[in-house]
């Protein structure tokens, strides 16, 4: 059946429940409203109060009280409203959620999970749309996660829920509503596994989350221009596949990758720099990154010429080939 | 034994909540609370009012018909609003939420500008500086340390300036909004921290927000005084905002306001708020309307005749439609602004970055 | 007009601060606070003190000889901190700032693994399940919210268990505490929170921290009872942690302590506090040591004896001597157990750098 | 005379009091006790409380005053006590003093420095030895900053007090007690330009901060072995001095970046696909990072372990050349 993507979370946080009742939901407006985008829907008619709650408006208090919880022995899933609403529980992401099982040598495990609607594309006012994936992924102790299809925000939120370590988990908010047909449950590839959507000879795109689908039409594009793309979504940023995104551009001898969030330390330039020591011989163009320009996130009416499109990632492409 | 200072007594809030207009709208003055106000004060209050709402109504129409990407109603707050920023005086400054239109008018901020924000067109299309109106505030309580350090800053420079900080009553629970309370009383700013509970911080009720006693109860804690009004009574939210923007200018240190009230509509046009609360809930506070009250009051005062409101309702009607034209007219944005305020100094970058925009932009006109 | 709940008035803190021994070592027996202790709790007491400034006095020693980095002493907070501990059941946890040497050996934590933080051995050397004492917590206040997600958690799961939230004067100021209180307010989760007030952040007095009339008094906006204690008095600590320990066991929700104490010693071994404080103000609370005010009760009460004290003084030695070599003696940690507790699963690329490292360690070996 | 990079930095805000009356000093413990690294010696003391003082245990509370009080006209230098306790005031960095003169539509300017003590290597307890310059990089608004020399110390502080955007100047802490042979006031290379400490052949290593120093002992070590290396201290991650960077690397070849965060989604990921994308064909060997290891800041008896030194640094460069 076609299930888009909030169908398919929603269905995984249900599932997760169901199968393991030390999983806690909890968030702002996650009860009674079931979230703003409705990923937590009916969660609370079905397991209760104690198991599906909402907090007051504090999000280091969400983040910090959800460790205590951990330290207990739940397994809290915690939803940060929005992207730009992360920022106040970075504290307690950094400094105790990524270090604990560190600090206590392994005697402290926190297997919380944190959801965060993430990306622009919807239309937003500021604070919406933000991408704030590389400062998570510069974090040491959590692992960073980022579906690009619906089965993978069905299964990846599973397996996130599973590991015993912290995840920070990403959902593309542009593309809740992207279907796909597909049976719930299911289980994709392993975690911690990219994963080659297109196989290609022309060029390797790279991309995770809201950027997956851009670059397959990106792909399909491209055909005119007798360019034959492949496509990499890689899923997890942390860990990071780093030999299937290697392998490829071995092959192909070009890499393009691409998100939405800003170019410069972004994460982009982490792929750049891990695949050119890895793949340097094989490489016949630098590795070159298509994101957001190096500014804060515009007004709606402009966030279309702020993301990268179709067009922006042909033309880098085109700047690959040139070389 | 030595007494405790502050006083503690000295800084719980009236119980009940300050009302000066009963639900009937009679007048019922307090001797703590005088009203120091003309019969052209009253009218303004009313205009103002009025406005807000007619302005209100037509940004949600807007926002129905496409025009904007969400609104955020200040219906059922008009009152609390408007009270407290009529208690200001020109110098004074005020760090808004996002849900202030009423305020914004009140000091002379073009409803359009604000829109803008909603709009997309912009992230804001107003000068702080020339109506002493901070930026619409979307991280919740963040801008009370804007405040507060406006506030301190007013202060060192021994400036005759009081700034109220808007907040909600969901605001209250952010880490933010108690660290501006506690440098407020500490530096003993000159700043009144204005708490409007509408009841709700989206679905989530006010009990399950705080367990305090009422949220003026929270004051205690800093050393500041908790006060407590009716904010569907604009005469209270008047006078109680009033003592204490006095208090802050007198150099008595900041306070902590809890106005009462309702928020009528969704939290915001992207809310669906009957998944939270009962429409009996609703109609309770209808009956309550802050405007038919002051209405009632006005006229029992004679202050307010048909040919009165009409002539209002004409002046809002035509502010409702100038904000509309300036909104349905407005230009797309420039793209190529997204890299003009970033920095004083941008870094060397933007101009290639600017260069290649230009090109992407060239290049989808030729299509 | 109805009554407000909680009730302000049942939330107030009790002035002046609860004190069940008078500077002189006089038992001032309370209605309130009354005292559940037998007279081996009494010595349990005593000697928890007594080894609590051995070991600290031994920990200052072992810093100033260079064999831990940096140290925080907790000279002059025995009482506030012993008195505390003593008030929980063994299921209860403990969750420590930085300064909680005293409560950690109440707890049974072996003292050299708390000392292997500030030696930087390890960043932490004992299992917080054994003990049910969290880890020390650097990072200003955060911990008072993982002790509010572990007490909701035990609320959640219907467990007979009660969390001590220990922080600082200082910490009061921190977005954290105040979401921590908050949190445990609204959840009623069964926590109480301890503030050691020792008069200082470091160099800052708490007159420049709050201007609250006291610390206990921030309870009132969260709905909580607050307390206040000497916290010099040891029974008063213990007996007004009890009554809150009780309370939150009961199903009665969080309550917020004060004792108030000082620090005697500087901040930290790498502080200097005669930039800030007078040897008069020192001197002022010298005199009202926590250990002899004691000391003269037990004596008055016939519980402690020239033998019982010889007795004691000699444990005290042995347990700071076993300290003392247990850090001395310990061995240089393992470079490679830098990457063995970051995951449960490791990203691939630690093997990489594990690699790396352990040729990095032949490496220097060869030279 | 010889100056310590402690000294430069308490001179830099004493002068810059002197110079500009709107300047304000506030923090945690930066009067009476003048900091705890004593760079706000004598301050209080000198201009009064009313230009400098202590505020309350609120990172957050203290940035986000400091925004009020520049809107107000002042020029706030907050203090942030240690790098690890920075955390709680990201919220208020990057939604609001990096994007408000942005949102404002350039009506609302923020000259505010943000001066952060970083890095480790002196032994200190956990939380006090991060570093997080590449979180700060990714946030379009703001200008981070961070000297290697006392010289700079001095010079970089003035300049990034003086203009009117925000700045996050770090302070290499284990190099307080770097002396240089200068007299004070000082007037160093431009803001924003990269220099080149040490002009060499044989490969180019890049740093900023602690690492400089420890750069230049390589290329000294690195004579025994008959190489000759340029060193060029960054100076200013944001704005980033690429041509510079770019232009050595085309003489040289290679590059090595060093810095002490650990190296994944590090900021020498930036710098490596940045110099790759501008010098593809000059490289002889991809541009390779030193940094700590991909973990949480160790233990002060473990972090010679964690730390780059001469022996990781000329590894690297072992490296770069076996290409
Ligand atoms: C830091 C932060 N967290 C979450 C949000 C999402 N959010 C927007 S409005 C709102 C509720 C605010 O409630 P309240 O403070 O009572 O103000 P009201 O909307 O009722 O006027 C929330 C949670 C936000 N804007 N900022
Ligand atoms: C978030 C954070 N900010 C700053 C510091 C630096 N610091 C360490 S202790 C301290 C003072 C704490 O004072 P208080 O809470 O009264 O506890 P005390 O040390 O007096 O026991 C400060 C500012 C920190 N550890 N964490
Ligand atoms: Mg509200
Ligand atoms: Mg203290």
């Amino acid at each position: 059946m076609a299930v888009t993507m909030a169908q398919a979370l929603n269905t995984a946080l249900h599932d997760a429940m169901a199968a393991d009742d030390r999983v806690l939901v909890l968030g702002e407006d996650v009860g009674a409203l079931g979230g703003v985008f409705r990923i937590t829907d009916k969660l609370q008619e079905r397991f209760g109060e104690k198991r599906c709650f909402d907090t007051p408006l504090a999000e280091s208090g969400i983040v910090g009280s959800a460790i205590g919880m951990a330290m207990y022995g739940f397994k809290p899933v915690v939803e940060m409203q929005f992207d730009g609403f992360t920022y106040p529980a970075f504290e307690q992401i950094i400094s105790h959620l990524a270090k604990m099982r560190n600090r206590s040598r392994g005697t402290v495990t926190l297997p919380v999970v944190i959801r965060i609607p993430y990306g622009g594309g919807i239309g937003a006012v500021e604070h919406h749309s933000e991408s704030p994936e590389a400062f998570f992924a510069h974090i040491a102790g959590i692992k960073v996660v980022s579906p690009g299809t619906p089965a993978d925000g069905y299964s990846l939120l599973r397996r996130s829920i599973e590991t015993p370590d912290p995840v920070i988990f990403f959902e593309p908010k542009r593309r809740y509503w992207l279907k796909e047909e597909i049976d719930l449950p299911i289980e994709t590839e392993p975690f911690g596994t990219a994963v080659i959507r297109r196989a290609g000879t022309t060029a390797t795109l790279m991309a995770y989350g809201p950027m997956v689908r851009t670059c397959m039409e990106a792909a399909e594009a491209a055909e005119d221009e007798g360019w034959d793309l492949e496509v990499i979504d890689v899923r997890t940023l942390n860990p990071l596949d780093t030999p299937t995104l290697v392998e490829s551009v071995q092959r192909t001898g070009r890499a393009i990758v691409v998100h939405e969030a800003q170019v410069f330390a972004g994460f982009g330039a982490e792929l750049a720099a891990r695949i050119t020591e890895r793949a340097f011989y094989h490489l016949e163009a630098p590795v070159l990154r298509v994101g957001g320009w190096d500014i804060p996130y515009p007004a709606a009416k402009l966030e279309e010429f702020f993301l990268p499109d179709v067009d922006r990632i042909l033309d880098a492409v085109d700047r690959s080939l040139a070389f | 034994m030595d007494a405790l200072v502050p006083d503690p007594a000295s800084l719980l809030p009236p119980h009940p909540p300050v009302q000066l207009l009963d639900d009937h709208g009679e007048l019922r003055e307090s001797p703590d609370f005088p009203l120091d106000l003309k019969d052209e004060d009253f009218r303004a209050l009313y205009r103002h009012m009025v406005i807000a709402r007619r302005v209100d109504k037509q940004a949600i129409a807007l926002q129905r018909q496409g025009q904007l990407g969400v609104y955020a109603s200040l219906l059922g707050q008009e009152a609390a609003q408007v009270g407290a920023a009529y208690a200001l005086a020109p110098q004074d400054w005020i760090f808004p939420s996002y849900r202030e239109m009423g305020a914004a008018l009140v000091r002379g901020v073009d409803p359009s500008a604000i829109l803008h924000l909603f709009r997309g067109t912009w992230l804001s299309n107003h000068d702080p500086y020339e109506s002493n109106f901070a930026l619409l505030a979307i991280p919740i309580a963040t801008q009370t340390l804007h405040a507060t350090g406006y506030a301190m800053a007013a202060g060192l420079d021994g400036r005759d300036l009081v700034v109220l900080s808007c907040l909600g009553d969901g605001a209250t629970s952010e880490g933010d909004a108690h660290e501006a309370f506690n440098f407020a009383a500490v530096f003993q700013a000159p700043c009144v921290f204005y708490v409007q509970n509408n009841q709700y911080a989206i679905s989530v009720p006010l009990s399950k927000q705080t367990h305090a006693p009422t949220i003026a109860h929270k004051a205690v804690g800093y050393g500041m005084p908790g006060l407590r009004c009716d904010g569907n009574d604009v005469l209270a939210s008047y006078a109680v905002t009033r003592q204490a923007v006095e208090r802050a200018r007198g150099g008595g240190g900041p306070s902590l306001i809890e106005a009462v009230t309702y928020r009528m509509e969704a939290h915001t046009t992207a809310d669906d708020p009957t998944r939270y609360r009962t429409p009996e809930e609703l109609a309770e506070w209808k009956a309550r309307d802050p405007i038919a009250r002051f209405e009632t009051f006005m006229e029992g005062q004679g202050l307010l005749d048909d040919d009165m409101r009409a002539e209002i309702d004409e002046e809002a009607k035509a502010i409702g439609a100038r904000m509309r034209s300036q909104i349905t007219d407005a230009p797309h944005p420039d793209p190529m602004e997204m890299f003009e305020h970033v920095y004083v100094e941008p870094p060397g970058r933007y101009a290639e970055q600017r260069e290649q925009l230009r090109a992407e932009l060239d290049g989808s006109e030729e299509q």
